[in-house]
């Protein structure tokens, strides 16, 4: 089984369609899978639906997709780095269902689980709890307490970007470039993963690997910009 | 007189307990971990990081190495990274022992409000909402009024909820004040702010 | 005639396609493993383990490797482990692609009961609820009758079920049907078996 | 935070009552918390309810705390190894509450994740479904599909065998002794591990860190018989 391909456009040869839902990993602009979005740009795939945290910046990761007008929905928790975003979302262009980060992360991990519904306390009382079940569960305390039921979501299309992959696809990240990334993989229908590094297979110790490659189909290795969004630095002390 | 924000941030610190793991919002709440001295404080980054180090010097900077507002920083010998389905379990679940965290609008029932004002630029509420409803202890550090003098403590809040009966405790530059039934009760007056001060700045009902 | 233990396994190999992602369940769907050949199949072991080896050489049992059966065996270059709820995950979630598992009875609806006989010991269903409700294609690989000689591929099944609508194709000693609408059509006679006795020996309705 | 206990009586002080709720990791024998089940016993408590996958066997495993008859119930999927489980079961003498294997994990990982139910399809129209409630998705294939409703079992407290903790009580886990362990360890409101060796902190890749020391309280460092039910083994070729 061949999952290595040589570049981001030839790994998602006729994965593309108008009006799919596509998962990105990425938090902010860490792990984010760069060179995918730049191949979906050059594709000019249109109406694209968009579960991920963040919406990138004006010019690098989503964003790049929003100046070309690809994107018709965000599913996100913050969107707050991206003007051309706020633009398009005041004027109408552009939907956004904001999900709570935990909400959004769980909701992945669900619907690549076979979980097409939980309870969460989080959001109870809020906008975001507006049109959804409402359910009271027991605790083990004693005491009883309302929960909202979110759902799995299952894409048509998963894009991730890891540190090395061996080459049946299995998985590592790295530091907090982890984030979105496995539960992004999992809930893709069809999962294609740029790495930094493709090693033979063996190399990983199987106690270390993040993400086993049953999640993986595609794989591509490539030169990462791996932008930083806010340079923070201190004194040396 | 009152408290300044690093002075808020010392009082604040002064709440977490040895051993504990602990969430830091954005703004005020960050300088929090400045004072936490000799206590043994483990910081969560929601992103995926459990032991959250300081920021780094100048050129060790890691683009994959950020914490949730986006800052580049550093890791510490007890560092641990995960998913982000695995941190906000471990937030949902009940196992951060308490949550520092800015705040626009608290009322007297402890209702929180920090994510979204209509009618300006709606960024999200990021990870401030599963925080806030899945922390052992949560506190509100904040400015006691707002740049018109208005209190920000507040009988019902007027902007759209982060969560709901969620806030144990307030922090402010005036004071402290426990979420208790009926409404606010005062712990502690800040250096050179008196009761009356604090009555006089504050909407939500004290008990 | 008909097809004898390794047979059968020998044909539920040729269902399996290159790159796949398999779950062998206990007994018969064991012996499988021994003819996928040059074929690249990955197999899942639902107590945490992807690419499952062979038994180990003696003296290189290892406590912590062990397979769903709790057998001692091997990992493999390209394994990986991981924990419980992860492991059936992808298995609910339709990661793996199909799952040979024996079976005490099938009916002509898919129905598949294999975990329990009332009145005798209760063992437990282990995860074969999981794997007939989440993998992308079941096979039952098992007797085509009872010591008796009575069908186990029936109208309506007698013992507690597994699962509900849940097998695709069905391999026995005597040959290979299909779940269809309507009930099971014969696919492949083994053997020296033909369609008659196929038939007489089928309680299923066969379309 | 002082974590490191002498011993398993010591790292068990105080936490052990009655009719409590006990999770334990382990699948068959393998990654099972030998040392903690072993003074569990040794402190007689009666009563005990477990989640733990199995039963262990006649002398190994949660079997030692049957010959003693201080089970009153088992959560488990699977009890076919142990002849003593089977005659206090059919005597009434134990209580039996089976949840298929991947239903057991998620619902620990549930109760430890602030999840109070999921939906699953797993055992829909079997008996398992009985009294549960029914609830009917759409797939994103379009199809109705129905599940049933679990809920999260939060434990009273959970014991877990783990390969290596460092100080700070970050684990890490072997080959397939990793099963259910990390999830036990999640729905514990107090978690005690029991581990092979105590490395200093620092000693840890961070990346390579199956649980962070953030869902463990105590622990303890001892030497395992890790008993093999089935030893199997084949011809050198």
């Amino acid at each position: 089984m061949q999952k290595i391909y040589p570049n981001a456009t030839s790994a998602l040869d006729g994965l593309l369609t108008s009006g799919m839902l596509i998962a990105a990993g990425g938090f902010g602009l860490c792990g984010i899978p760069e060179l995918l979005l730049g191949a979906i740009k050059d594709a000019g795939t249109k109406n694209l639906i968009f579960a991920s945290n963040n919406a990138g910046i004006d010019d690098f990761g989503i964003g790049i997709l929003l100046q070309t007008h690809q994107v018709k929905k965000m599913i996100s928790s913050y969107v707050g780095e991206n003007a051309e975003f706020m633009r398009q979302y005041l004027s109408g262009e552009l939907e956004l269902e904001f999900n709570p980060q935990g909400t959004l992360a769980e909701r992945m991990r669900a619907g690549g689980s076979g979980i097409p519904g939980f309870y969460t306390k989080t959001g109870v009382g809020t906008v975001i709890a507006d049109g959804k079940e409402h359910k009271d569960f027991v605790g083990s305390d004693g005491n009883t307490q309302t929960y909202i039921m979110e759902e799995g979501i299952v894409a048509d299309l998963a894009i991730v970007k890891a540190w090395k992959a061996d080459e049946t696809g299995n998985l590592i990240f790295r530091k907090t470039a982890r984030n979105f990334n496995p539960v992004a993989a999992m809930c893709g229908k069809v999962c294609v993963v740029e790495v930094e590094e493709i090693v033979p297979v063996g190399t990983f110790d199987p106690d270390h690997i993040h993400l086993p490659g049953i999640y993986v189909h595609r794989i591509i290795q490539g030169d990462h910009e791996k932008r930083i969004e806010q340079r923070t630095v201190r004194e040396k002390s | 007189m009152a408290w300044d924000r690093n002075q808020m941030a010392k009082r604040a610190a002064t709440e977490l307990k040895d051993g504990w793991y602990v969430n830091l919002g954005i703004g005020i709440p960050t300088l929090v971990a400045n004072y936490v001295g000799d206590k043994d404080i483990t910081l969560q980054s929601e992103n995926g990081m459990l032991g959250m180090g300081p920021f780094p010097i100048e050129g060790d900077e890691d683009p994959d190495l950020i914490n949730a507002g986006k800052q580049t920083i550093t890791e510490l010998n007890r560092t641990a990274y995960f998913d982000s389905a695995t941190s906000f379990g471990m937030i949902r679940g009940g196992k951060i022992a308490c949550a520092v965290l800015g705040a626009m609008e608290v009322n007297e029932k402890g209702d929180l409000a920090n994510w979204m004002i209509p009618g300006k630029l709606v960024k999200g509420m990021g990870g401030a909402m599963d925080l806030v409803a899945g922390v052992g202890r949560v506190i509100a550090l904040m400015d006691h009024t707002n740049k018109h003098g208005d209190s920000k403590l507040l009988r019902q809040c007027t902007l759209p909820l982060t969560g709901k009966a969620v806030v144990d405790r307030i922090i402010t530059n005036l004071g402290v004040l426990d979420v208790v039934v009926g409404g606010l009760k005062i712990v502690e007056c800040a250096d050179g702010v008196t009761e009356d001060e604090l009555h006089a700045a504050t909407e939500a009902k004290i008990v």
